[in-house]
């Protein structure tokens, strides 16, 4: 067995494309990252980047007849996800892998309640649990998240409840079956910040009770400062940049992570004073230049950069980039 | 009565005057009969049954549409349906089809007073009704309280028995007068009023027309109605022992032992129905049938036989009927040019097959009292021409005529789909004519409504007939230029109203014909009726084991299979050796020779 | 503290104890049922040439202020002085020519323009509705426009979907300039754009008020943005303002707890910084129901008795008419974390 | 005016999707045939030669057989024209067009009854009806007739509904409140049983027939619109438009409704084949348009208590089936075109 299949969750050289009427398009090309057990990996991008469709490829949520994963590897716990027939594809799906999305309310179904969303899912997994064992469990995870009055609740619909709540019974259900590896997808974007704090919290929280890997997509840098341990980014469907996120946000190194950084305001920014930018915008997926994909928007790109494709460059243990002005070069830690 | 319906020739019917129907009075002491009153019978005239008639068998026919009702009087009770029940309720006399005199029915004689108002009538011991309660005179008089009874909901009724009917006086159990409000000319052809039980309705309520819905009125004819599946189906048994089986003009009559009326909502349903051997006879008058339709199989093998039988009967006045208050309408010149214009030939020669006649004029049938000399204007576009050329009308640019801008063209109401490719080839024709016609095709009650408002220029329509001509309602002046009447041509002429007041008043039977002729040839004259068709015949398909007397009908047979009916129904009758003969025959397939009867015997000249 | 009084610019809108409520309707008569206290008397000045900035979360009433201000709706009661004229008062006639000097920027860049028409056709409808100029006039207008804000001429062709999210905020904000306004309310203008744009647009808006001498109202949930933007800030909670006061000190004294925690809660994008959390715990209660007294006591970890019977008035905090807080414990000094 | 792209992709996905798009060039063509039907199907001569003059009958006045040697006033009947041209060899003829029948017309013979099989010498390629009329001439005149009348009910109701519809959404309040309840009125009214019964006692010509139904039609689509204005209107440019000063009136007729244009156009061809629908079955029930007005509905009923002239029932038949096939295949495409629903599931 090689590393990769030993590993907890180990993508490998996934492309994932979509029919569109420009063609087939790609969306996530070649990238290949790994998760470790009770630790959280952040992906952070910009809208389009590809980071929620490696979320959906990895437990294999893509759009049908329109997505489709067109190569590479996902190694779970020792097996090939892309290779398992549907049946077994289920008891992994919210079984051992959970999922929790950006809108919460479009995510739960409107004329269900609660109770039995939640328990559904548990019916789901263990087909053994009795009703009414059903029921506690439900009350039970619900004191888990944070729901205060869980009682009442179980007998309400989603609109009658606020959105911190539903993602609160978002992540209640996601957790219903113990998995072993939480994907949530841009989880607090749609709260607001006092709500999003208490969320966060809660993820940090559960993480540390239940030992679980979480994947957490975000395009917030300032979330993934607080959660992840380790961080991807990427960019137009490619990733720039790994590092531990202590790094990343100490010592950029791609060119795209260091304008992000920069270029967004901070609490203690002086008020007015010009924001550093990173200038134009990202290339559609149609009109994808050869070589780096960022030389349109790069301040310091150089020659090579319009032709040939920067490979990822370690530059130390736990850090890596994918640049040119990067290559052969390794910045101390 | 599916004949009624088949004839889709029959206009709107407008009044009910058909048949037969008068009544009674309250007694006082116990009055004497006149001695200077001779009684009368008739066992003298010719009989229209078949000595071979055997009874027996099953006759299976179809309404369109299950009675809302079976009370014969007040709300819904006016359904097709009601020809039935009332077919089997004789009076106290009738009409010889053929002769039209007297024959006895409840009564056995009868008498006139000479005031011409009053006629006396003893009643036939044995009658009874189908209860077995005997028919007294009493009963006769309970018609006249129970149809001037509010309750029965039915106004026609109530006026009848009460501007008609004066009084009915009993003189004992079987002995009674019935006298009307004034003298009249054909007075038997009033008084000769149906019997109503009064065993059975009591005291009348408030509630009558509810209570009575789906109750089966006792009756003291041929069949009673036996069981009835309703929205499906309503049987008939003949009564085993019936008192008037016997009867002179009764006698091989009324054979079948039950009858089925099945409900079926369409035509062309009836029609599949009768093909696959469902119901028994189908009326063919209509010329699609008789000539197209019946080119099958069936009538080919011969398992199934046409019979087309002329009658000599009072004919429908059908026509085109102008307003004479129109402006165009106004000047006679105008109205000729119209009848000039009308290709009523070309219609019955390349429409309808010449299968109808040209109706003269809008008396036909009355016998005497019809005019033979007079004839109906034929299409003749140079006499259009003429007409119009004399009243300074000319051809404008579409060829239709015009004169100071205004143009020949009226509209034509009517109300009957079928008819509607009649009207379309006159519309062509009276175009090459010069003159427009524009169609308007109406619900019935809205034409109807409209041609009683006098909006119509023209009306197509039809009158259903009376036993004698009609003329003071239709072309007496007191009933023109006012709604709701039936002059609705709005004939208003000096010289016709004294014909007509002439006409009313006189009780010698030979002035009055002579006053009918002369009537006749004046609205000729006038020229504000077209006169369109007749159709002076029934034809009629049935399955071979269906049997008719040598003369299939009487003079005033509206139909061949009509089972009930104490003056023309009954005839036929059921042959069940010829029926297992035919079903063998169908079996093996086995032919018989095609037939195809046609009857003259009444047959205009 | 003697802290030296900054030279102030002259108010170019005053909201006087703004209100709206709207109406909650329902059933076959649409009969009220209910009423939102969207906007609960809120007051406030705005200067020339400066940014008002108001932060408050969803719900809170921002969105709605920044429209009754323009009056796109009209409010149940208070005023609003634009150039002397009271605004919710004004005839309709007189209102829409006065539209010309404060206009709006838009969260959503692609559901704020026209998807029909052109650029051009977009820039051009301000003149067009107010008559303005002639063909020619208005085109070379038009070129103007899209060169002050960064676009290419070429762009005026082109429908608004051919463009990415920053550059129809462009366009956006093009047509918010075209007729020269005074004030631009900017709602949400950067939150549905991606992180690398918004630096763009913020710089944009800045140059622009640098050069135009305009005035923002800059009303977002993310307070940094809004800090950065502005020379004074708005927050708002439930309809009403919480806290007032310059930018800086807002930051670094947030008095009014919720302020407080608002901060404490916005995640700083540097992993070093560990900071204890001020977790208000439970939501935002709905404006249709107001809690009674102070809107905050339910999630308030400084309640007092007091708070829950008695509404705190929005007060001057120590002396300095800059800043204003509503809270009965504002002078107690207390901090949450 | 450019089109804009997003109408622009939509025409261009109409044209890609070929059923829909050939059904539409076959329907406008079917239109265009028919609003020149006189040119192809009618009695009149196209051209005549006779005495060295030149006649176009066609368009225009009747001219009298007197005019052409016959004697008689009314108009020339130009088959027997140029059959006596042709048995009489001279310089004259006539030009007869393909179906030398008008559909009025009777085609009676002596000792023949209608209907009458299709005949290709007289002419009548698909038969005639009971009464002897030409059915191909009957068949495209009716085409004519519930085409233009189904186009001129859409139109009324498409005016009325959204302009009350664009109204009720972008007013809101009262009036929007009143004209909900009036359609939920409206719309329980049994709208053919109305129809029936108003059209048996007026006379129910093309233009009261028209007002008949659009005066029931028109909800549906304002209920439409309604929804579409609503949320129109609501969408942040109508915001923006308002801020910049613009008039109501601009907002509605330049902004809301041609962005909603889309659906009005989605419905058309529905609406459109249900008015054909709809005036057929009235004149098969015989509450439609007068005789002798070309209906197919009347074909029909011809057609079906005529069973065994098949040649009725079969032509109408086809011709409805054709057409509204096309008109649906139409309208398919176009809502697939401006729709587009990318059917997606998940493994």
């Amino acid at each position: 067995m090689t590393q990769a299949e030993n590993s907890f969750l180990s993508i490998r050289n996934l492309v994932t494309a979509f029919d569109t009427e420009q063609g087939s398009l790609r969306a996530v090309e070649d990238i290949s990252f790994s998760v470790e057990r009770g630790r959280t990996l952040g992906i952070v991008g910009e809208s389009g980047c590809g980071k929620s469709v490696t979320a959906l490829s990895i437990i294999r949520l893509l759009p049908r007849p329109a997505g489709r994963i067109e190569g590479g590897k996902i190694w779970f716990q020792g097996t090939d996800i892309l290779t398992l027939p549907p049946e077994r594809l289920n008891e992994i799906r919210g079984n051992r892998i959970s999922m929790i999305f950006q809108e919460p309310l479009t995510s739960l179904n409107p004329v269900q309640r609660i109770g039995a969303q939640i328990g559904e899912v548990m019916g789901i997994h263990f087909p053994r649990m009795t009703k009414e064992a059903i029921g506690n469990a439900s009350l039970e995870l619900m004191e888990k998240v944070g729901i205060p009055d869980p009682k009442r609740c179980v007998a309400a619909y989603p609109h009658q409840i606020s959105g911190g709540m539903r993602q609160r019974v978002m992540i209640a259900i996601a957790l219903a079956c113990k998995p072993d590896l939480l994907i949530a997808d841009e989880p607090t974007t749609a709260l607001d910040v006092t709500i999003q704090a208490q969320i966060l919290e809660l993820m940090k929280d559960l993480q540390k009770k239940t030992g679980m890997a979480i994947l957490f997509i975000t395009h917030d840098l300032g979330v993934i400062a607080e959660v992840a341990d380790q961080v991807i980014v990427m960019y137009a469907g490619k990733i720039v940049e790994e590092a531990s996120v202590e790094t990343l946000f100490k010592n950029p190194a791609h060119p795209y992570t260091q304008g992000l950084l920069s270029s967004i305001p901070r609490l203690d920014s002086p008020r007015k004073a010009p924001l550093t930018i990173i200038p134009g915008m990202v290339p559609s997926l149609s009109d994808m230049p050869a070589g780096c994909r960022f030389q349109n928007r790069c301040p310091v790109k150089i020659e090579c950069c319009k032709t040939i494709p920067p490979q990822m460059t370690a530059l130390s243990e736990t850090h890596s980039a994918v640049c040119h002005l990067l290559t052969g070069r390794k910045i101390s830690p | 009565m599916k004949n009624a319906f088949s004839h889709a020739t029959y206009l709107l019917t407008v009044f009910l005057l058909l048949i037969l129907s008068p009544q009674h009075t309250p007694l006082f002491a116990t009055p004497e009969i006149p001695s200077n009153i001779v009684w009368l019978t008739n066992d003298q005239d010719p009989l229209f049954s078949d000595d071979t008639a055997q009874k027996g068998g099953l006759f299976r026919s179809a309404v369109f549409t299950f009675p809302l009702t079976f009370r014969t009087v007040g709300p819904d009770s006016n359904s097709g349906f009601r020809d039935a029940i009332l077919g089997n309720q004789l009076g106290l006399i009738g009409i010889h089809p053929n002769t039209e005199k007297i024959i006895p029915e409840l009564a056995t004689s009868w008498a006139f007073d000479p005031d011409k108002k009053t006629m006396y009538f003893k009643l036939d011991p044995r009658a009874v009704w189908s209860d077995g309660k005997p028919v007294t005179a009493d009963d006769f008089t309970f018609t006249l309280e129970f149809m001037r009874s509010p309750h029965i909901v039915a106004p026609w009724y109530n006026d009848y028995y009460t501007q008609e009917i004066d009084k009915v006086i009993i003189y004992d159990d079987h002995t009674l007068a019935v006298v009307a409000k004034k003298a009249q000319p054909d007075l038997h052809l009033r008084v000769g009023i149906n019997p109503t039980p009064r065993h059975f309705y009591g005291v009348l309520g408030p509630d009558f027309v509810t209570q009575y819905n789906w109750r089966i009125e006792p009756n003291t004819g041929p069949y009673q109605m036996s069981d009835f599946e309703k929205g499906k189906k309503v049987t008939f048994k003949r009564k085993k022992d019936w008192w008037a089986r016997d009867n002179r003009y009764f006698k091989n009559r009324f054979n079948v032992d039950r009858v089925v009326y099945e409900v079926v909502r369409d035509m062309t349903v009836m029609w599949e129905y009768f093909k696959k051997g469902k119901i028994d006879t189908f009326g063919i008058t209509m010329p699609k049938y008789w000539h197209t339709k019946t080119q099958i199989p069936l009538f080919e093998n011969g398992y199934a036989e046409k019979i087309w039988f002329f009658n000599d009967t009072q004919q429908s006045a059908q026509g085109l009927w102008l307003n004479q208050d129109k402006e165009i309408f106004k000047e006679r010149n105008l109205r000729y040019a119209f009848a000039h214009a009308m290709n009523i030939e070309k219609v019955i020669e390349q429409v309808l097959r010449n299968d109808f006649y040209r109706l003269e004029h809008g008396f036909v049938g009355y016998g005497r009292y019809s005019n033979p000399s007079v004839k109906a204007r034929r299409f003749d576009i140079d006499q259009v021409a003429r007409d119009m050329k004399a009243s300074g009308w000319d051809r404008g640019p579409d060829g239709i005529y015009v004169k100071n801008g205004n143009r020949f063209s009226v509209e034509v109401t009517y109300s009957i789909d079928e008819h509607t490719e009649r009207l379309v080839v006159l519309k062509e024709e009276a175009k090459k004519a010069g003159i427009e016609l524009n169609l308007q095709k109406l619900d019935v009650s809205a034409a109807y409504k409209k041609v009683m408002e006098k909006n119509h220029d023209v009306a197509w329509m039809g009158w259903s007939t009376s036993l004698r001509p009609q003329y003071w309602e239709h072309f007496h002046s007191i009933n023109a230029h006012k709604p709701q009447t039936n002059n609705i041509t709005n004939t208003d002429d000096p010289e016709m109203d004294k014909l007509i007041d002439d006409y009313r008043d006189s009780l010698d039977e030979e002035k009055r014909i002579a006053l009918s002729l002369k009537i006749q040839e004046k609205i000729h004259e006038i020229g504000c009726f077209v006169p369109t068709f007749m159709v002076p015949y029934v034809r009629e398909a049935s399955y071979r084991w269906w049997r008719l007397p040598k003369v299939p009908g009487t003079k005033m047979s509206g139909s061949l299979f009509d089972p009930f009916g104490s003056t023309t129904g009954g005839l036929f009758w059921y042959d069940k050796a010829r029926h297992e003969e035919t079903q063998a025959a169908m079996k093996e397939g086995k032919t018989f020779p095609p037939v195809t009867i046609v009857d003259r015997t009444y047959e205009p000249k | 503290m003697n802290a030296p009084i900054p030279p102030q610019n002259p108010p170019l809108l005053s909201v006087i104890d703004l209100k709206m409520h709207f109406p909650v309707r329902g059933g076959v008569l649409k009969k009220t049922k209910g009423t939102i206290y969207a906007l609960d008397g809120i007051s406030f000045t705005v200067r020339e040439g400066e940014t008002l900035g108001i932060v408050g979360e969803s719900g809170c009433g921002k969105t709605t202020a920044g429209r009754t201000i323009l009056r796109l709706y009209p409010p149940t009661s208070g005023s609003v002085i634009f150039e002397g004229k009271d605004l919710a008062r004004i005839p309709k006639k007189i209102l829409r020519e006065t539209r010309r000097r404060m206009q709006m920027i838009f969260q959503d860049p692609f559901e704020s323009l026209d998807a029909r028409q052109t650029v051009y056709e977009i820039l051009e409808e301000p003149f067009l509705i107010h008559g303005m100029g002639n063909p020619t006039e208005r085109k070379e207008k038009i070129h103007q426009l899209l060169d002050t804000v960064g676009l290419q001429k070429s762009a005026a062709s082109l429908f608004p979907h051919e463009f990415s999210g920053g550059q129809r905020q462009r366009i956006g904000i093009a047509r918010a300039i075209a007729l020269n306004p005074r004030l631009i309310v900017c709602d949400e203008p950067v939150s549905a754009l991606d992180v690398s744009i918004q630096s763009q647009i913020l710089n944009l808006l800045i140059e622009l008020q640098r050069e135009r001498g305009l005035s923002y109202l800059f009303i977002s949930h993310n307070l940094a943005v809004v800090k950065y933007m502005s020379e004074s800030i708005i927050v708002m909670y439930l309809g009403k303002i919480v806290e007032h006061a310059p930018a800086e000190l807002i930051y670094q004294n947030p008095v009014h707890p919720y302020t407080q925690a608002l901060i404490s809660a916005i995640p700083v994008p540097d992993p070093t910084r560990k900071r204890r959390r001020a977790l208000l715990s439970g939501d935002l209660p709905s404006p249709r129901n107001p809690p009674a007294g102070c809107r905050f006591h339910t999630r308030c970890p400084l309640v007092l008795d007091q708070c829950r019977r008695e509404e705190p008035l929005l007060r001057c905090h120590e002396g300095d008419p800059d800043r204003r807080v509503a809270c009965h414990r504002s002078t107690e000094g207390i901090k949450i974390w | 005016m450019k089109i804009d792209p997003a109408t622009l992709k939509k025409i261009k996905r109409f044209q890609s999707i070929k059923r829909g798009y050939y059904s539409l060039i076959a329907i406008s063509l079917f239109i265009v045939l028919s609003l020149f039907a006189e040119l192809f199907i009618n009695s009149r001569a196209l051209l005549v030669r006779y005495d060295g003059r030149y006649y176009f009958p066609t368009y225009g006045e009747m001219i009298p057989g007197r005019v052409f040697g016959f004697d008689y006033d009314y108009e020339t009947n130009y088959r027997e024209l140029q059959k006596r041209f042709r048995e009489a060899p001279s310089d004259d003829w006539a030009l007869m067009p393909l179906v030398p029948y008008n559909p009025y017309e009777n085609d009676l013979r002596q000792d023949d009854y209608p209907p009458f099989p299709p005949s290709f010498t007289e002419k009548h390629f698909l038969g005639t009806d009971t009464i002897g009329r030409d059915i191909l001439s009957r068949l495209l005149y009716g085409f004519r007739t519930a085409i233009l009348f189904s186009l001129a009910l859409l139109f009324a109701t498409y005016g009325v509904g959204i302009s009350l519809g664009c109204l009720m959404g972008y007013l809101g309040g009262r009036f929007d409140l009143v004209f909900q309840r009036v359609i939920e009125i409206w719309t329980n009214v049994p709208v053919l049983y109305v129809i029936i019964i108003i059209s048996s006692i007026l006379v129910p010509n093309a233009m009261i027939l028209l007002l008949i139904m659009a005066f029931f039609g028109w909800t549906s689509i304002t209920w439409i619109m309604r929804t579409a204005t609503y949320k129109e209107k609501t969408r942040e440019y109508v915001l923006a438009l308002k801020a910049l000063g613009a008039s109501d009136a601009r907002i509605i007729f330049k902004h809301i409704l041609p962005n909603t244009l889309s659906i009005i156009v989605t419905f058309a061809p529905f609406a459109l084949s249900s008015g054909i629908v709809a005036l057929t079955s009235l004149d098969y029930l015989g509450f439609g348009l007068p005789a002798p007005t070309p209906s197919w509905g009347e074909l029909l009923q011809q057609g079906w208590s005529n069973m065994d002239a098949w040649w009725i029932a079969s032509a109408v038949i086809s011709a409805m089936i054709l057409t509204l096939l096309t008109v649906t295949f139409v309208g398919e495409a176009v809502r697939e075109a401006f729709d587009p629903k990318l059917f997606t599931t998940y493994e």
